[in-house]
């Protein structure tokens, strides 16, 4: 029995008590989630630190230098005959996830304290969704990791169907369905890479010792790039995304935007770039094109929006495109660049998600030309929604600079396969996407939050709640801690990287 | 440079960063005068802690050397590109800390009488003490990504502070202006770290392994510290590769970091966010929008010095904005009438002054790098105490308009006479501090052979007499022109005490060697000539203000009158502010809603036409499942027939 | 004179009887003649089973126990298949199966 | 009845009423005629069974096929015809459909049996006297290694709910209803109710 098992039973035992506490005592659930999900959160940072403890040990071990070592590593015979093992463990690519998962449920359920319709439902299908997420995090065996990542994916049918908002249906049968011809393409990558490695094993790094041919990676790169793509909101596989998260209820697009979508940019990473570095060099330049789109024209897509959710779902179609963008540019600082982007983003969005469900749930507006001036009535509110703003347009001093900035250089190093100019007119034209951001967080932020009230109902609101500001406070205190002293992070996913990079 | 406070330097911005969380923690609600204390009393602790840094720093035997004291790392990029946040310690970045601490001082003491009975109160100080952290934070940068964290941060406490009135439309609409006309510069500034980060990092990167052009690369030497770009081998090596556009390596990176500070210092054309930049509390304008922030630009050129000079061109392009910017802005502040709007303005001509400085330096004769930061030292004072004493009047008579003052001097003589004192100051009058560093910068100009330049220097010498004593006879002299400026009345102590303060530093500034503290062992001598014209301009400046403001008369109105065109055009500040709104109109409608508009219809379009054809084909599809049993039985029995029946053939 | 019945024979007799009930099963529109083809195959199916046990294994009696089985299935099952007849006409007022393809009939609300 | 001659007769005899009677069951267009072919087919079965030797199945097919199920059948007809006995025609197609599927599974399955392998009876071997019903009743209940007694139990279960089934599909549905149905009897119906 290994600890990261814990991860995703703790979340399933945690769901199960959710559906058997009797309908009299629905207040005890989320009680119950909330503890669930608090003692993963607690062991997801026990286990980051016993994570670094383990990597200094061996530092220096040169034969580390190709394959990542996963840590807590624990194989159980599954399908045998087809050499499909339960087999987890994580690096620290993976622990800084599952610690970002860990933070966004936690918050989630705080931001969820309120629902009291069908409850026990939504509390145990937000659990057996995170349990999911938590499985393709820790999956070493890729079998395992698809299997988790269904899961993942369609809890988010029903939720946002039932607990949705606006076009709910429309959007919850989108997204289901452009994720599943996502995954789709990525189980066909991931079948011929087991074909072409004798089909006796899933096993990620037994699959990387495997040397695949540049014919094969040619066409198996882009099937499985596209697949994680359409989760990492590329272009043009994007549009699920405005639709999903303005219908989706707070906590869902919490976790979708915060967690879900960088399993699209882990995927890519783990499976994409570290199995078929052939490949990668060969498409680099392609999806490289298209990120920087995502970046240029998520961010201006998002200055014309006019509802909260649809501003705040452009806007992350443009920072996930930096998270693509630092992998196709297949150095060590665009890798890094790439995971303190899921990391930083996910913080963000999630916090962002989160005090859109507070604000709509007390003005009943999201449109953005109908509020003004709240920030007199719900100062919190404004104070983090501010931060998140400014985190998410590149202020040093919260995770997103430390992201931005090392994904630019990444860009602007390039590597010795893309012709350097193109990366770097490629990579202006993403910085400049900085400025863009600027002009529509500051605009929207504006409109909500200065001013004069511009609704008398308004006069009536009041700032967060206990659990609000408990949510709020800990996203917030995330984002400025990985922020003020970035080594917290870098020092978890670096070791992890180095491989990655050195097998180009 | 060994020793506690050296050592510890990190302590002086920590300072306003304890004061930001104590303000968070104790002054709420009721307790929130206490906020304007704690802010005030952090920052007079790092006022003395810079002191006994400036003292410890002149007894050092070494004069003029540099040293990063402190440093912890804080972002690792990759080998070499492992960014430290420390602090370093040179002249200028002593110079700067004095200048910050004490003005950012004095307006905090400022402030508590200024903005007493604000309901944001403790929401200001936390403001304040932000950007003063930020500001020191800057100062002390030993490399290139510290100077731009805190340069964003600066940024951003500017953006709040501007919007500190956040019911106030134009207040809002100024803030927003600030901080994306200046985030539009930092785009450069980033792309000339992007540039310099790669280029120099190859450098040293092949200096570590061949030793060739960076000699004593080391796996410690950092390509982004100022002290590895600065190197001469370094910008030698740049220089001699090529960029874009037929320039070498080493001025397009110049140029693009030049952009930078050129947005935070203001200069044309990004200077529009500025005169807006006013829409906030006064000693706002004082401290961040006059003597601290605005300079930054100054300062990052400055501390990149080395690079300009070395690249003749980049250095030019200083020369040339410094002095356009400073000649505009003084054209602009003669015909404005709101007394921040007219001090803005005169803020952005004397920052251009400081560039022209920079401009006409070279590494041979840096007498005007010297004056730079000579001038960026007394304007400080000056321009800080300017506008404190017009936070003074609007304060008593509540209007921003010099036509609803008026005769002032009598009711506030504090105010006025320190206002007199920075207005002289500011116009060159010997022995004021404004003299001294203003016929440096022209004898630099005029030691450099800049013909040109020395001629916009000098005529923008006495345009700046002229629109100041216009100011200054406006707001002060003469008859009250409205019922407020009648019953204005002195401001208090807390307010006044600030003023005198910085009247006095205003007074005795200048008589401090600045110039030679900065550039040790460099030998410079004062022009009699130079003194005489630059006096001369200052007088016929004075005069002019009092023969067209000074009696009862109404020349200026005829004056205006036959300009005419040439009037109105200066009055709205060249229609720059109007080109901008263009601008930005024309990039909302052709790019951010054809944007909006193809991702909802082509994009979005497509997807749902996908999913609308596989409909279509399903519907053709759902003519089989008809829904009786006997029909699918039908096709079942029939097919498991066919089964058997072929794997019979096979079979045999 | 006739040929003494073979095992073919009477395999070709069942089968016979059962691809008879096969046809009655899609041709008949009436729920309750399908229920008849089916006990028809159902009949031809026990015939099948008593058949082998007597020429292939006849030693033994399993195959009568499962004809014995066989038939208490049909029994079980006629009995289910006509409590559905009753609802299903309760309901529709018809048995004819071609109206039977909706498993929620417009103006029928779920019970 | 292992007599040769005869049984061959019987044999011929059953075959013929149970094929022709057969095809009265599937063709015919009247329901209660189609159900009453049905008793002779599943007569002459119970016939041909006893000329196999079966006596036991024999008289179990007659109990209980025709006894219960087709009784039963009986009063699901009656139950449901309310005059209309008719049937309406298959279409042409069906019929067609259903012709070819008949005639191609037969064909299928003949053919089958004539290739297969068959092991052949010797004649002692069918000879052999069969006292079915003692050493039938031996095999359901035996718990050993050839017993039946578990499909004996679960059949016997299987009864039980088809019967607790049977009556719970055809109740009445919700409870409330019951006096306003017994007024409409059967052609009532729940959303009828309160009309």
């Amino acid at each position: 029995m290994s600890w990261l098992s814990l991860l995703i039973l703790i979340p399933l035992a945690t769901a199960l008590g959710v559906v058997v506490t009797p309908e009299s005592k629905w207040y005890a659930r989320r009680w119950i989630a909330l503890w669930g999900t608090g003692i993963v959160l607690a062991l997801s940072f026990v286990m980051s630190a016993t994570y670094m403890q383990a990597v200094q040990q061996r530092a220096g071990d040169a034969s580390l230098l190709t394959v990542s070592k996963m840590e807590f590593e624990h194989a159980v015979p599954w399908f045998s005959s087809m050499g499909i093992e339960y087999h987890v463990g994580v690096d620290g690519i993976s622990m800084a996830m599952i610690v970002l998962t860990a933070i966004i449920i936690f918050t989630g359920v705080l931001a969820s304290w309120d629902v009291k319709e069908r409850s026990r439902e939504f509390f145990a299908f937000l659990l057996v969704l995170v349990t999911g997420v938590f499985g393709v995090f820790i999956s070493v065996d890729l079998f395992l990791f698809f299997v988790f990542y269904e899961v993942a994916v369609l809890p988010m049918y029903l939720l946002i169907g039932v607990w949705g908002t606006g076009r709910k249906e429309y959007s919850a049968m989108k997204l289901t369905l452009m994720l599943m011809v996502g995954s789709a393409f990525v189980l066909v990558g991931l079948l011929a890479l087991y074909h072409a490695a004798g089909a006796a094993t899933f096993d990620l790094n037994k699959l990387a010792m495997v040397d695949y041919s540049a014919d094969l990676q040619s066409w198996v790169f882009p099937c499985v790039f596209v697949g994680f793509g359409v989760l990492g909101a590329l272009f043009p596989f994007h549009t699920w995304s405005p639709d999903g998260h303005a219908s989706a209820p707070t906590a869902v697009s919490m976790l979708h935007a915060g967690v879900l979508m960088k399993l699209g940019g882990y995927g890519v990473l783990r499976v994409a770039v570290y199995l078929m570095p052939e490949g990668a060099k060969q498409w680099a330049l392609f999806f490289l094109v298209l990120t920087t789109i995502n970046i240029v024209y998520g961010a201006y897509a998002a200055i014309k929006q006019t509802d909260l959710k649809y501003f705040t779902a452009y806007s992350s179609v443009s920072h996930c495109g930096f998270v693509l963008f630092g992998l196709c540019s297949l150095n060590l600082m665009g890798f890094k660049g790439a995971v303190i982007q899921m990391f930083s983003h996910g913080i963000m969005t999630g916090l962002f998600f989160g005090l859109i469900g507070m604000v709509y749930g007390r003005s009943k507006t999201r449109d953005l030309t109908k509020m003004g001036g709240l920030s007199r009535r719900m100062p919190w509110l404004a104070t983090s929604f501010y931060i998140g703003g400014l985190a998410s347009l590149g202020l040093p001093g919260l995770s997103g600079f430390v992201a931005e900035s090392t994904v630019f250089l990444g860009g602007f190093f390039g590597n010795r396969w893309v012709d350097s100019s193109t990366m770097r007119v490629c990579t202006l034209l993403a910085t400049s996407s900085i400025v863009v951001t600027a002009v529509y967080v500051l605009r929207g932020l504006a409109r909500v939050f200065q001013g004069k009230i511009s609704n008398p109902q308004f006069n009536q609101l009041d700032d967060a709640t206990v659990a609000e500001k408990l949510c709020t406070g800990i996203l917030v205190a995330t984002l400025a801690i990985v922020g003020m002293y970035p080594p917290v992070l870098i020092d978890l996913i670096e070791h992890a990287i180095v491989p990655i990079v050195n097998r180009f | 440079m060994t020793g506690f406070i050296f050592e510890n330097a990190w302590l002086i911005p920590a300072m306003p960063l304890i004061a930001i969380l104590l303000i968070a923690v104790l002054a709420r609600g009721e307790n929130r005068g206490l906020a304007g204390m704690i802010g005030s009393a952090a920052i007079g602790v790092a006022f003395l802690m810079t002191c006994w840094l400036g003292v410890s720093y002149l007894r050092l035997a070494d004069q003029g050397a540099a040293a990063v004291t402190w440093s912890i790392e804080w972002l690792r990029y990759q080998d070499h590109l492992v960014v430290s946040l420390g602090t370093l310690i040179d002249p200028i970045s002593l110079l700067l800390l004095v200048v910050v601490t004490s003005v950012s001082l004095l307006v905090h003491v400022y402030s508590l009488g200024y903005m007493a009975g604000d309901e944001g109160f403790s929401r200001y100080y936390v403001f304040l003490s932000l950007f003063t952290f930020s500001m020191l934070g800057l100062v002390l940068a030993p490399n290139l990504v510290q100077m731009y964290v805190f340069w964003e941060l600066v940024g951003v406490s500017s953006f709040l502070l501007i919007g500190f009135y956040y019911t106030l439309p134009e207040a809002i609409a100024a803030s927003k202006k600030a901080f994306i006309v200046t985030r539009f510069a930092d785009l450069f500034f980033l792309a000339g770290i992007l540039v310099l980060g790669f280029y120099v990092h190859q450098l040293v990167v092949a200096g570590g392994s061949a030793a060739s052009v960076v000699g004593a690369a080391t796996t410690q030497t950092q390509a982004l510290d100022f002290a590895t770009i600065n190197a001469d081998s370094v910008l030698l090596a740049l220089k001699g590769q090529t960029g874009i556009f037929g320039t070498d390596l080493l001025t397009v990176a110049m140029l693009l970091v030049f952009v930078g500070a050129a947005g935070k210092s203001a200069m044309f054309p990004l200077h529009v966010w500025l005169p807006d930049a006013m829409a906030g509390p006064t000693p706002v304008s004082a401290l961040i929008h006059a003597a601290t922030m605005v300079v930054a630009g100054v300062y990052l050129v400055a501390r990149m010095f080395p690079g300009f000079a070395a690249s003749e061109d980049a250095l030019r392009v200083v020369a040339a904005v410094g002095s356009f910017t400073c000649l505009f802005a003084a054209v602009i502040a003669c015909t404005q009438t709101d007394i921040k709007r007219v001090l803005a303005f005169s803020t952005l001509s004397q920052i251009g002054y400081m560039m022209l400085a920079l401009g006409v330096a070279s590494a041979e004769h840096p007498a005007g790098f010297g004056a730079s930061m000579f001038h960026l030292y007394t304007h400080a004072f000056f321009k800080a105490l300017l506008f404190l004493g017009a936070g003074s009047v609007i304060h008593a008579v509540g209007s921003n308009e010099v036509t609803e003052m008026g005769g002032l001097r009598k009711k506030m003589p504090w105010t006025h006479a320190t206002f007199l004192t920075a207005t002289l100051a500011i116009a060159g009058v010997p022995p004021l501090a404004g003299f001294f560093s203003k016929d440096e910068i022209l004898g630099a100009a005029w030691d450099g052979h800049h013909a040109l330049i020395f001629g916009v220097g000098v005529f923008v010498a006495s345009l700046t007499a002229f629109y100041m004593f216009r100011l200054y006879i406006l707001t002060f002299l003469g008859g009250c022109r409205s019922a407020e400026a009648e019953r204005a009345h002195e401001s208090p102590p807390v307010m006044t005490i600030p003023l005198v303060v910085l009247g006095v530093m205003s007074l005795c500034g200048g008589w401090i060697g600045v110039s030679h503290f900065v550039l040790p062992g460099v030998e410079l001598h004062a022009h009699l000539a130079v003194m005489g014209i630059s006096v001369a301009a200052a007088a016929v400046g004075i005069g002019a203000a009092f023969w067209m403001y000074g009696g009862q008369t109404n020349r200026a109105e005829t004056i205006a009158r036959s300009l005419g065109g040439v009037y109105r055009l200066v009055k709205h500040k060249f229609y720059i502010d109007e080109i901008y709104l263009f601008l930005t109109h024309m990039i909302f409608r052709f790019i951010a809603a054809p944007a909006a508009w193809f991702d909802r219809h082509v994009v979005d379009g497509a997807m749902n036409l996908s999913a609308a054809v596989v409909h279509r084909f399903a519907a053709g599809m759902n003519v089989f499942q008809t829904g009786q049993v006997q029909t699918y039985g039908i096709w079942m029995i029939n097919g498991t027939i066919l089964v058997m029946v072929f794997l019979w053939l096979v079979q045999r | 004179m006739l040929h003494p019945p073979t095992l073919t024979h009477w395999l070709a007799l069942s089968a016979l009887l059962f691809s008879i009930g096969l046809y009655g099963i899609f041709t008949r529109r009436n729920a309750v003649g399908i229920l008849l083809s089916i006990e028809l195959m159902l009949n031809s199916a026990v015939l099948n089973l008593v058949i082998f046990n007597r020429f292939v294994a006849s030693g033994d009696v399993d195959g009568q126990v499962m004809a014995l089985f066989v038939i208490a299935v049909a029994a079980a099952e006629a009995v289910v298949a006509l409590a559905i007849f009753v609802s299903f006409y309760r309901h529709r007022h018809t048995l004819d199966v071609t109206e039977a393809n909706q498993i929620c009939h417009p103006g029928n609300s779920t019970p | 009845m292992h007599d040769g001659a005869i049984s061959t007769v019987f044999f011929y005899l059953f075959a013929a009423s149970s094929i022709a009677l057969a095809l009265g069951v599937v063709l015919g267009r009247r329901l209660l005629r189609s159900a009453i072919c049905l008793i002779g087919v599943l007569g002459s079965s119970a016939g041909l069974t006893l000329v196999l030797g079966f006596e036991f199945v024999a008289g179990i097919q007659v109990l209980v096929f025709i006894g219960g199920i087709v009784v039963m059948l009986l009063f699901a007809i009656m139950m449901t015809s309310q005059g209309h006995t008719f049937e309406q025609q298959p279409t042409l197609r069906r019929r067609v459909a259903g012709a070819t599927v008949a005639a191609a599974f037969f064909t299928v399955t003949l053919s089958a049996y004539l290739n297969a392998d068959f092991p052949v009876p010797t004649a002692e071997q069918l000879a052999v006297s069969h006292e079915g019903a003692d050493e039938i009743g031996r095999k359901l209940l035996s718990n050993q290694g050839d017993g039946y007694i578990v499909p004996f139990e679960v059949i016997s279960l299987l009864l039980l709910s088809a019967l607790i089934g049977g009556i719970v599909i055809a109740r009445k549905h919700a409870p409330e209803d019951e006096e306003s149905d017994q007024d409409q009897g059967l052609a009532n119906h729940p959303s009828d109710v309160g009309r």
